[in-house]
């Protein structure tokens, strides 16, 4: 159960982030906060109390005593895609701060919402 | 090797990553390669479509069995939106040969081919997390494309995409992830078979993670204040891809998931309106646009309103109609962006202000102007006109008069605005020094004027194409037939 | 139900996770928010590893922890520190 | 204002996610398709490690999406970063202490990423964790020299083809077996080296093809000109 509160909590947080910070490296950083919340939630929806990890390294291991392991291949996949998406926002980043010289969205943003 | 629908990611991924060392020996060559590809990817789905149209294929990956490994589901819907996106995707790159001058052109073509791969993806797969990494990959290549020209408000216009898109993915995962705890699957027939058993409340929720983080690529009101921006400062090729490919994926994946998890009656109203404000916002916002670009951005919102539109009714026709909308935005959408492109090239600036005079000027380019602008806006020759039509008859038909009313509305300030700029091109004088007599390229006017044949051929013998979209909209609408087929009972 | 050491470790790093990502919000100098960031990528890591998942575990410790605080890091060094 | 709306958004999203994550059952087995791939990975994969199995094998087009999604991104980041003139990387020298450091472990964490991603169907790990691993092993090379290179055309050499490789795996399975990234080879005795069919082939490819690319990446973002 803990695990379920601090990841929606790092979710929450990250979200708070994004939406109230000026700096857009923290809004990045947010992104990022965001992005292990939702890991750690998958992980601890596929986990099986008293079981074990999903490779059966041993003879002695049984099938139904494991975790599920779908939710860990999907969190794998998710993990990488996060990464991409952060240097691309950071790659941004450099680009926006060569023609701005600063890192406050509010000197930055000329266009509309 | 016989032909099959993951040709349709395979060949264009094995080209995009042959592509740095093709660069290493000749930059022309790499030009071309993204044309082979379409042209063979068109060949494709032409020869597949009859054989989608008789059962639909069910491609399994690694050889699974669907709810356990990944499987594409190629039916009558799959095939026309791919030999949409793929047509369409050969003439943008004909359009593109002489329009991208600007280094690193090789970095250009990778991502322009990933950019429609991912679309094809999100349109063909039938696992709900595969959807999930093809619109990340879609994702991604757009806002590396939206920033391609390295501009200050190229940048901004991709970091507010790039915010804006992260959100929507952080919850179409939250979406999956509930799915997954509740229904233990991932497959899209075995969710659908099994959606009954999740409770109302958990059912509801679902349904809003997956209208925030699909609606946002699908430009749906209140989320699509990344699109104007994104639309604009992206190069015009990519415009037309964001409107004429990456809309429609999105839009498809919202509807599959919509038909197919929920029950229909629960969410009918709700998309209803979400469409009619999505649609009279949109253009009213075009209405006060300076520059051209960004007026285009909205129309194309406001046509995706008018989609939703016809989707949300669920009939057979309406859906159909929408299909066909579908058909003739992207379409008509490209031809503006291309035309749009060169216009603003000529006149040296985005804004509308600028085109007086044109007309004369450049007659060729301001023609397929007139006629993309005369399409969209469903004057009778041409082939905006049907679909538009085809719309109001089946809104009409299921009793929603009111929804009729503010559709012709909206396409009242439609014409409005369309015709302020057509008139600014032919009417009025001259007054900006565009000296610099430059020609639109060769393949800028082929790939105009191959749009604008389908538009005309279209308008006159619409009943072809409205006849072939039958099997595709009761494919969305039959949720027995899609699940029956997708676990391949 | 009887307290186990785990449980209280979990607990601990619960707080740890929550306190650090706050800090990751609020601290103005940027590098030391990202290595706040790269304080919660530890603590996940342990998680992953306590919630029998391994795998995710060392890609957690390998992308999170080392590349992402890197990129972040030099993303830093080409623009400037501290938040206004 | 801002902050005072976003607080009053984020408690109506708080509320909604808690009220239905924590309905969740914590640690319950749940039937789910994991079950099936518990149940077969070793008869029908050859690879002892279920999440090895399901993330190459069961739903190999994931990670083929994957793969790609980190090529897009290094693409991209070199798009947007694109300048027509590259500078050298601009950092200080480190001590003499650090460089004979890096220059005995850099081997050593090369050795280990290909370790991890050699041996992904049988220990945790795989190509993505190796990968990622010999980048920054790559990386405490750049910091601790100034003069470190790694050569741009061999980057690619390795990126684009440990990419066609796995589609060629992909499609052979097309040509010889009945569907695309099929396992076409023998399973082998499960727990030992040289099993588990195509699995440490594609792994393998996976591991140089990410590794060359976070190498790519790193040393694109470093040297861009602040």
């Amino acid at each position: 159960m803990v695990y379920y509160i601090s990841a929606i909590l790092l979710i929450l947080i990250g979200m708070y982030a994004v939406l109230t910070k000026k700096n857009i490296i923290k809004i990045v950083i947010g992104l990022s906060i965001i992005d292990s919340g939702i890991n750690l939630l998958l992980i601890a929806i596929g986990y099986v109390k008293d079981a074990t990890a999903p490779i059966f390294s041993d003879s002695s291991l049984k099938a139904s005593g494991m975790v599920d392991p779908v939710p860990q291949a999907l969190v794998l996949t998710a993990i990488v895609i996060g990464l991409g998406v952060t240097s691309v926002a950071l790659a941004l980043v450099i680009r926006l701060y060569d023609h701005h010289k600063t890192l406050n969205i509010d000197k930055i943003r000329k266009l509309k919402w | 090797m016989s032909l099959s629908p993951v040709h349709f990611i395979a060949v264009p991924l094995l080209a995009a990553f042959l592509i740095p060392i093709i660069g290493r020996f000749s930059k022309e060559f790499v030009k071309i390669v993204p044309g082979i590809v379409f042209l063979y990817l068109s060949y494709v789905a032409i020869s597949l479509f009859p054989v989608a149209l008789n059962k639909p294929v069910v491609e399994v990956i690694a050889g699974w069995k669907p709810p356990f490994g990944i499987s594409l589901y190629y039916g009558p819907l799959a095939a026309f939106l791919t030999s949409l996106i793929t047509l369409m995707g050969f003439v943008i790159w004909v359009y593109s040969y002489k329009f991208i001058i600007r280094e690193p052109i090789e970095k250009y073509y990778m991502l322009f081919m990933l950019l429609i791969t991912g679309s094809t993806g999100i349109i063909l797969t039938g696992d709900l997390f595969n959807m999930f990494v093809f619109l990340e990959i879609t994702a991604i290549a757009a806002y590396s494309l939206t920033a391609f020209l390295r501009d200050r408000d190229g940048a901004e216009a991709a970091f507010k995409y790039l915010l804006i898109g992260s959100f929507a993915s952080a919850f179409f995962l939250l979406a999956v992830m509930l799915i997954y705890s509740q229904v233990g699957t991932l497959n899209f027939a075995d969710i659908a078979d099994k959606m009954n058993t999740v409770s109302y409340g958990t059912k509801i929720l679902i349904l809003i993670f997956f209208l925030v983080g699909l609606g946002i690529e699908a430009e749906v009101f209140p989320l699509n204040g990344w699109a104007p921006d994104a639309y604009s400062q992206a190069p015009s090729p990519i415009g037309a891809v964001f409107g004429g490919i990456v809309v429609k994926a999105s839009i498809y994946a919202l509807m599959r998931i919509i038909f197919l998890f929920f029950n229909f009656n629960e969410v009918f109203h709700f998309l209803l309106i979400i469409g009619i404000i999505t649609m009279l916002i949109a253009e009213m916002s075009a209405m006060k646009q300076h520059q051209i670009k960004r007026m285009l951005a909205f129309s194309s919102i406001g046509q995706m309103g008018l989609v939703i539109i016809a989707f949300s009714v669920g009939t057979t026709d309406s859906v159909q109609a929408g299909l066909f909308q579908m058909f003739n935005h992207a379409v008509i959408k490209a031809m503006l962006f291309f035309a749009a492109g060169y216009l603003v090239f000529h006149s040296g600036s985005k804004n509308i202000s600028a085109l007086d005079g044109l007309g004369r000027d450049k007659p060729v380019t301001s023609f397929f102007f007139a006629i993309g602008a005369l399409a969209i806006m469903g004057l009778p020759p041409f082939s905006g006109f049907w679909s538009k039509l085809y719309i109001l008859l089946s809104v009409a038909d299921a009793g929603l008069i009111a929804a009729v009313v503010l559709v012709l509305t909206a396409s009242v300030i439609e014409a409005v605005y369309y015709l302020r700029v057509v008139s600014r091109l032919y009417f009025n004088k001259e007054t900006a020094s565009h000296s610099e007599v430059r020609r639109t390229p060769v393949s800028g006017l082929v790939a105009m004027g191959v749009l604008a044949v389908v538009i005309i051929v279209v308008g006159l013998y619409p009943d072809y194409l409205w006849h072939m979209l039958k099997p595709a909209a009761e494919e969305l609408i039959n949720k027995a037939a899609y699940i029956g087929n997708g676990l391949l009972k | 139900m009887t307290i186990s050491a785990l449980t209280i470790l979990v607990y601990v790093l619960a707080a740890i996770l929550i306190l650090a990502a706050l800090f990751a919000v609020k601290q103005k100098d940027l590098l030391m928010a990202v290595i706040g960031t790269s304080a919660i990528s530890v603590v996940l890591s342990i998680f992953f590893y306590i919630l029998q998942a391994p795998d995710v575990a060392l890609t957690e410790a390998a992308i999170g922890v080392a590349l992402s605080t890197i990129i972040f890091v030099i993303t830093i060094k080409k623009t400037e520190r501290y938040e206004e | 204002m801002r902050k005072v709306l976003a607080v009053l958004l984020l408690a109506i999203v708080g509320y909604y996610m808690i009220d239905s994550f924590l309905k969740i059952p914590f640690g319950e087995n749940r039937n789910t398709v994991g079950d099936y791939y518990l149940n077969t990975t070793v008869k029908e994969t050859g690879s002892v490690n279920t999440v090895t199995s399901i993330v190459v094998n069961y739903r190999g087009f994931d990670t083929l999406g994957e793969v790609t999604v980190l090529f897009l991104a290094t693409t991209g980041l070199a798009a947007i970063l694109f300048e027509n003139k590259k500078r050298k990387r601009r950092l200080q020298h480190a001590s003499l202490i650090v460089r004979v450091g890096a220059h005995l472990i850099y081997p050593l964490i090369i050795l280990l990423g290909a370790y991890v991603f050699i041996h992904g169907h049988l220990t945790p790990g795989g190509g993505f964790q190796g990968g990622a691993i010999i980048a920054t092993g790559v990386l405490l090379m750049f910091m601790s020299y100034r003069s470190f290179e790694v050569s741009h055309k061999l980057l690619v050499y390795f990126e684009s083809i440990a990419g066609i490789a796995f589609v060629t795996i992909g499609l052979s399975g097309l040509i010889w077996g009945t569907s695309f990234l099929e396992n076409i080879l023998p399973l082998g005795i499960p727990n030992s080296l040289f099993s588990a069919g195509v699995i440490p082939i594609i792994y393998i490819a996976v591991g140089v093809k990410v590794g060359a690319e976070l190498t790519g990446l790193l040393d694109n973002l470093l040297k861009t000109i602040k």
